[in-house]
């Protein structure tokens, strides 16, 4: 058997402000599974980009099979044989699936570039693995997930000894979840060194031998046998503190219908759609990848042009001109894709918290007030915990869980929420976290206001919904109180008729 | 937490060190440089700019782009001088004049915006079409004032300074206030940023792009009819090639191309550079074909002396 | 008494007449002694900056050819402001209402005068080839977005006009901008449209601009039979020409002697500032129009 | 499966079909437009910019920009004319031309790849560079060129068709293949549509920059040269301005400012978009200020034709 291992010894990194590793050391071995766990912001990917090549440490060194290495660049990495799978996506969207897999590497036929090849490879590549993908479609075609899977068959097919994940399942479905466990398994089977970051821990127990746990860019532990460890000490490990239920959920008392939609009706929705939501009501939405949930809400909101269809809140028709009238009317929205909709990069955190709810407090009706932005964003990061060595610290340097608090606090600063939307809002979000939105979510809704959650995960949707609705194919296919929300009665509604 | 404080500042601040450290080279090095007659005539020298600079920091930060303020500066000072020619009514010369540069601003913004034309076409063919109504409404010739009163709109002096200089100061400080400490100003960077985060964060993305490429209409009409009142005359092709020297200027003061990022002080830092360079080359006889020369280097060496910065604080 | 410090100020540094301006002013200042400042000022804006900076180094006087005549209001007033003597070169400046300015005395050339020397040299060769006015086609190179490009071009046409060229036989071939490759592409767009002419005759604000249309004419078979074509300038574009072993239809340029411009000019503003002696009002030279032929002894004859 | 690829197809070549009609219209309204002596005059007067017009879509296609290509064709038209008198050889000429466009192509790459300088500031220092260099060298007088064999380069033809359009012709086909059937030109894609993500896919992001200025400037030069030789002489003030046209034809052909996105066909439309408009306005007897203003109106035209269709495609 193949003993290639790799060892993390003493490894550092700083950024201004930010320890982000301090001394790390653990050692993942060949046809082994190593799970990588820790809050937003312990270091993970971190680690991974000093593995790929990306950063170079601060301090320690990596071992490959004994021997010390120095990567100066990816491509150093890649030729040591290590292929990693970042966490944000990163791929050229003008290019095919094909071209973007052997981006690099591509084969090559009396100098011309053999597409031909290219594409057969790939094809094979992806049915091996179970991928029902066009090599020969644009990337910026297809859906996160399938971005995501194509990711995926680059590393796997740079045949390297050492692949790491870095939160592969964020935007998978749970079909194509599946594909890629069963992809790690057999990865393992033949003698590669896996590393695997995740949120979730139920994955983790499936796929992982062994784990080692982040604290504050410290290694808090490392587990040598997944299963002998408690769930709830690798929460504590974690998160540093006890999480009993984490979904947290208290039934409430629900008022009136507030929002009410009707007759909604887009470019990528099947038929016109009605619902309603009832004052402190929390209502999940959920749907198999490309239900169409996401186009519902943004139509709702106004991001995208309808082509039918009204709101109306508290009785009131809501204008569809935009996200500034559904704003300024009480209706936000987070939206599921966190980069490129989510957070303005280059702008801080205070500028992120603060881009929308300014608007109330201007001096003079004119003029910012700063030291009240300030106040203001400092309260929201040590409410939601937010890990950043300062208000000012641009966002796209936080970890992308901490992100994604930041753009729950542009929101929860709105003096006037009446409808909160949230698309996947936990999407790559730690547990100790999660159970901190979950909190939020259920005293935004005690206050009296609408909640809609889209989610994917289906523990999470029947965890903390009063209601569920659940959709198909650019339909609303079924509806669920939480009393009757159970897992097959939800997926037997998501899930095509099998004919 | 004081340390690395300074050294930030130390970075965010360093092209105006390097700016008052060349200053004071000059100052003692060449003849003639620092007198009040010299330090004046430099800042009237980049005054148009000045101003230009100023809302093309907006356009800039919102990821935009505007060929066209050469165009408009010739447009509005021809149109300037023909209307003053015909009602001498300074107040409808300077109006008609502005007017005619807002308009032209929110053409090319609603092109832009709505019509999502690409900024560097649309700016570019309207720079043509603007060029060609200068032409056309003035005959091809240059139009002269004779108006006293609107001269004085460029000669007069308070305290000692030209009038155009302090309308530049004004412009730095409006915009500068606007940028910093205002919505419009905030929303222009998040636009840049990331327009479509922007516009689900509830910012009018179109609206504003429209107001942004029209107050740089305006201001760039405002500097067009300044420079017809300093030369007494509207003429058809000046200032051919003044986009490029605003967007240098930009540049040279931090602004990215990639939108998002502004800094009013680096813009003024950037103006300030390109007229000493000029003006330091023309008092000490650099011949004309060597100037190109040096202009070059120095641009290079401003930009490499900030690149360097920013590598050593990142590796530091 | 000060040093003697003059400003050359001219508005197309790039162009090889003005660098020989330069050079005999340069040789002016080396022989009375006084140091010769030179900008170039391609635009109203850098001539204002011009002037202030010449006053900052605490000049007494200039010499200008400024980027429009237009512009002369505002060179008088700025002189005056920093109380320095103007000359004008080349062009006359004049005010707003076109008049020219009094005080400011002029030593040039007027471009529709030399434009019209042009249209002579070209009906002289004409007559000589035995051509009918009628079949003659006149090309006119044009880029009248300058107004001294238009005035230029105009003169010669009006000559020709005036010896009974029709006026539907002259052709406007409108150049983008001012380089030999743009006058090129519209002069070969006018032989296109044009073809029912025998002959031809072409002419532009510059030598640039005439060789243009002569290798347009070649790549069509418009040779220096069918073609004349004459310039303005004398620079070095129109005596490479004249050196080609075998004779081009390029057949003459209207030589302006940059020498008296920029020697005698920066001399008599030095006796203006050191004498106080006034130069005259108007001094205005003329061109001569030179060929393959007379070249090295007119050349010679101007000092060049 | 069938009719999404017919729409699909259709907005691919809408440009190309839209070009088509043009012609058409222009050939059977436009007296003299359809002869051969003009669509070769035609296609010779967009020689250069085509040429040229192909390296420039590279290094946009890689999220780049070059504003030092006018100068680059005056210098090494300068340059080869000098050392053609000198050395009476036209190898060396054109080596040395070629060589001096590599190098100035190469200094680019360098400054903007590995010293991170930003593109528009280090073309602009080397625009302004390699035009003061073009001047000093030649004391900015024009270089006459005798020899008969380098003047046949421009003047020669093949088949009836002048050498120049053919080595554009070359030019299109060569950079046609390499952007879409080599590694080179792929890689070029990804850094422009991702640099990041091409770096960590192993692309040597910095070398492949440093190649397309490269190729660049070799290509510009040899534009120059065959410019020096078609006006049979270097003329030291030639092409000023030719970086937009250049730029305009390559956006108006669909690629990309932000990078990543480049198509051969596309630019060879806009080339010729650009070049048959100046010559219809021509061939039309259009006043040179009312061309200015056609001009515009004709860019503006076709980007908003291609912008409607685009969004006619997209709801459709
Ligand atoms: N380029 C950078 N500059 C400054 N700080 C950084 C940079 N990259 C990461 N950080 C900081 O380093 C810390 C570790 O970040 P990292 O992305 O490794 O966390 P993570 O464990 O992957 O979290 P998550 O689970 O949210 O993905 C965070 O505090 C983050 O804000
Ligand atoms: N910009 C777009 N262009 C083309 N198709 C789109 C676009 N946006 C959405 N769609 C399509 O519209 C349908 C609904 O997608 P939507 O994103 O709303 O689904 P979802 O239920 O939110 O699923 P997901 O988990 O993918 O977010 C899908 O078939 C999707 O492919
Ligand atoms: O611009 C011209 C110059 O080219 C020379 O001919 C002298 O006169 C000037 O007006
Ligand atoms: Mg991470
Ligand atoms: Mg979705």
């Amino acid at each position: 058997m193949n003993t290639a291992s790799l060892q993390f010894d003493q490894v550092s990194k700083v950024f201004p402000g930010v320890k982000a590793l301090n001394g790390v050391s653990f050692e993942a071995r060949a046809g082994q599974v190593h799970g990588l766990l820790g809050e937003n912001g312990a270091g993970k990917s971190t680690l991974l980009k000093i593995l790929g090549g990306q950063y170079r440490p601060d301090g320690g060194r990596l071992l490959l099979n004994g021997q010390a290495c120095h990567f100066s660049s990816a491509s150093d990495a890649i030729k040591a044989g290590i292929a990693v799978i970042h966490q944000e996506l990163q791929y050229v969207p003008e290019l095919t699936v094909a071209e973007n897999v052997l981006l690099g590497r591509l084969p090559q036929r009396f100098g011309f570039v053999d597409k031909k090849a290219a594409s057969a490879m790939v094809a094979a590549r992806l049915a091996a693995i179970g991928v029902d993908l066009d090599p020969d479609a644009l990337m910026i075609d297809l859906s996160i997930a399938q971005r995501q899977m194509a990711e995926i068959c680059k590393a796997v097919l740079q045949d390297a000894q050492v692949i790491a994940f870095d939160e592969p399942t964020s935007s998978l479905s749970h079909r194509e979840s599946e594909v890629l466990f069963k992809l790690v398994k057999d990865l393992r089977a033949s003698g590669k060194t896996l590393i695997y970051i995740s949120h979730r821990l139920e994955e983790l127990y499936a796929l992982c031998d062994c784990c080692t746990i982040f604290r504050d860019g410290r290694k808090v532990a490392t587990h040598p046998v997944m299963a002998d460890v408690p769930r709830d000490l690798l929460i504590s490990d974690m998160v540093g503190r006890e999480v009993s239920d984490i979904y947290d959920y208290r039934p409430r008392q629900l008022g009136q219908e507030r929002l009410q939609v009707r007759g909604m009706l887009g470019e990528h929705l099947a038929a016109p759609l009605d619902f309603a939501v009832r004052a402190g009501e929390v209502l999940g939405f959920f749907g198999l990848v490309g239900a169409g949930r996401s186009e519902l809400m943004r139509l709702l909101y106004g991001a995208d042009a309808r082509s039918q269809g009204q709101v109306l809140l508290d009785g009131q028709t809501v204008s569809a001109k935009g996200p500034s009238a559904a704003i300024e009317a009480g209706i936000v929205l987070c939206p599921e894709d966190r980069k490129e909709q989510g957070i303005l990069a280059q702008s801080s955190v205070a500028e992120n918290i603060n881009i929308s709810c300014r608007r109330h407090g201007l001096l003079g009706g004119l003029f910012l007030r700063h030291a009240r932005e300030a106040a203001l964003a400092d309260a929201f990061i040590k409410r939601l915990r937010i890990k950043t060595p300062n208000r000012e610290q641009e966002i796209r340097l936080l970890s992308g869980g901490n992100q994604q608090k930041v753009i729950l606090a542009r929101w929860l600063a709105e003096p006037d929420l009446k409808v909160l939307i949230l698309d996947e809002p936990t999407r790559g979000i730690d547990v100790g976290a999660k159970n901190e939105i979950y909190r939020i979510i259920h005293e935004v809704a005690e206050s009296g206001c609408c909640v809609i959650v889209i989610s994917s995960e289906l523990p999470e949707v029947l965890g903390i919904a009063d209601r569920v609705i659940v959709m198909r194919e650019g339909r609303i296919s079924g509806e669920l109180d939480r009393s009757a929300a159970s897992e097959t009665a939800v997926l037997r509604m998501a899930l095509p008729d099998l004919v | 937490m004081k340390k690395p404080l300074n050294r930030a500042w130390l970075t965010e601040h360093s092209m105006t060190l390097g700016y008052a450290v060349l200053f004071l080279v000059l100052a003692v090095s060449v003849e003639n440089f620092f007198s009040a007659a010299n330090i004046v005539g430099l800042m009237l020298s980049v005054a148009q700019i000045g101003m230009v600079a100023c809302t093309m920091m907006l356009c800039l930060a919102s990821r935009d782009f505007d060929l066209s303020v050469g165009s408009t500066i010739a447009f509005a000072g021809v149109l300037g001088a023909i209307i003053l020619e015909h009602t001498q009514s300074v107040t409808l010369a300077v109006g008609g004049g502005l007017l005619a540069g807002a308009l032209i601003g929110a053409g090319n913004g609603v092109l832009i915006a709505y019509l999502k034309v690409n900024a560097l076409i649309a700016t570019l063919a309207t720079m043509l079409m603007v060029r060609g109504l200068a032409f056309i409404v003035s005959q091809g010739q240059a139009v002269g004032i004779a108006d006293e009163g609107f001269i004085a709109f460029g000669d007069a002096r308070i305290l000692g300074l030209p009038l155009p200089i302090w309308v530049t100061g004004a412009c730095f400080l409006v915009f500068g206030v606007l940028l910093n400490h205002t919505v419009f100003g905030r929303n222009t960077l998040a636009i840049g940023g990331n327009p479509e985060a922007a516009r689900l964060a509830g910012v009018k993305v179109e609206k504003l792009r429209v107001w942004i490429f029209l107050l740089q209409g305006l201001v760039t009409a405002l500097a067009g009819l300044i420079l017809a009142s300093r030369i007494t005359s509207g003429q058809p092709n000046s200032a051919t090639g003044f986009e490029l020297d605003v967007i240098s200027a930009c540049v040279l003061g931090g602004v990215s191309l990639q939108g998002g990022k502004a800094r009013i002080f680096g813009v003024l830092i950037g103006v300030l550079i390109m007229g000493t360079v000029e003006n330091v080359m023309n008092l000490m006889n650099v011949d004309a074909f060597y100037q190109y020369l040096m202009r070059g280097l120095i641009l290079l060496a401003a930009v490499l002396l900030d690149q360097l910065k920013a590598r050593g604080s990142k590796h530091g | 008494a000060d040093p003697v410090k003059i400003g050359f100020l001219v508005k197309q540094a790039e162009e090889p007449w003005f660098q020989d301006e330069w050079k005999y002013a340069e040789q002016a200042a080396k022989d009375k002694g006084f140091t010769l400042v030179k900008i170039g000022i391609p635009n109203g804006e850098k001539m204002m900056a011009a002037i202030d900076n010449l006053a900052a180094q605490k000049a007494q006087g200039f010499v200008i050819c400024a980027p429009d005549v237009k512009l002369g209001a505002a060179v008088a007033r700025a002189a005056k402001r920093h109380d320095l003597k103007v000359i004008s070169v080349d062009d006359q400046l004049v005010d707003g209402a076109g008049k020219p300015i009094a005080g400011i005395p002029h030593m040039g050339i007027s471009g529709y005068e030399i434009g019209k020397q042009v249209g002579l040299g070209l009906l002289e060769e004409i007559k000589k080839r035995g051509w009918n006015l009628n079949e003659v086609g006149a090309l006119r190179v044009a880029f009248d977005q300058l107004p001294t490009g238009r005035e230029r071009t105009m003169g010669a046409i009006d000559a020709l006009k005036a010896a009974g060229l029709p006026a539907a036989n002259v052709i406007d071939a409108p150049q983008a901008k001012t380089d030999t490759e743009n006058a090129f592409n519209a002069a070969n767009i006018a032989f296109t449209k044009n073809p029912k002419f025998k002959h031809w005759v072409a002419m532009g604000m510059n030598d640039e601009a005439v060789l243009g249309a002569v290798r347009a004419g070649e790549g069509r078979g418009i040779r220096k039979d069918e073609l004349i074509a004459i310039g303005i300038g004398g620079s070095q574009t129109a005596l490479n020409e004249f050196t080609k072993p075998a004779p081009t239809a390029f057949f003459g340029t209207v030589l302006i002697s940059p020498k008296r411009h920029g020697y005698e000019t920066a001399a008599n503003m030095h006796s203006w500032i050191t004498t106080n002696q006034a130069p005259p009002a108007v001094t205005l030279t003329s061109g001569t129009l030179m060929t393959r032929q007379n070249q090295t002894e007119l050349r010679k004859q101007m000092g060049l």
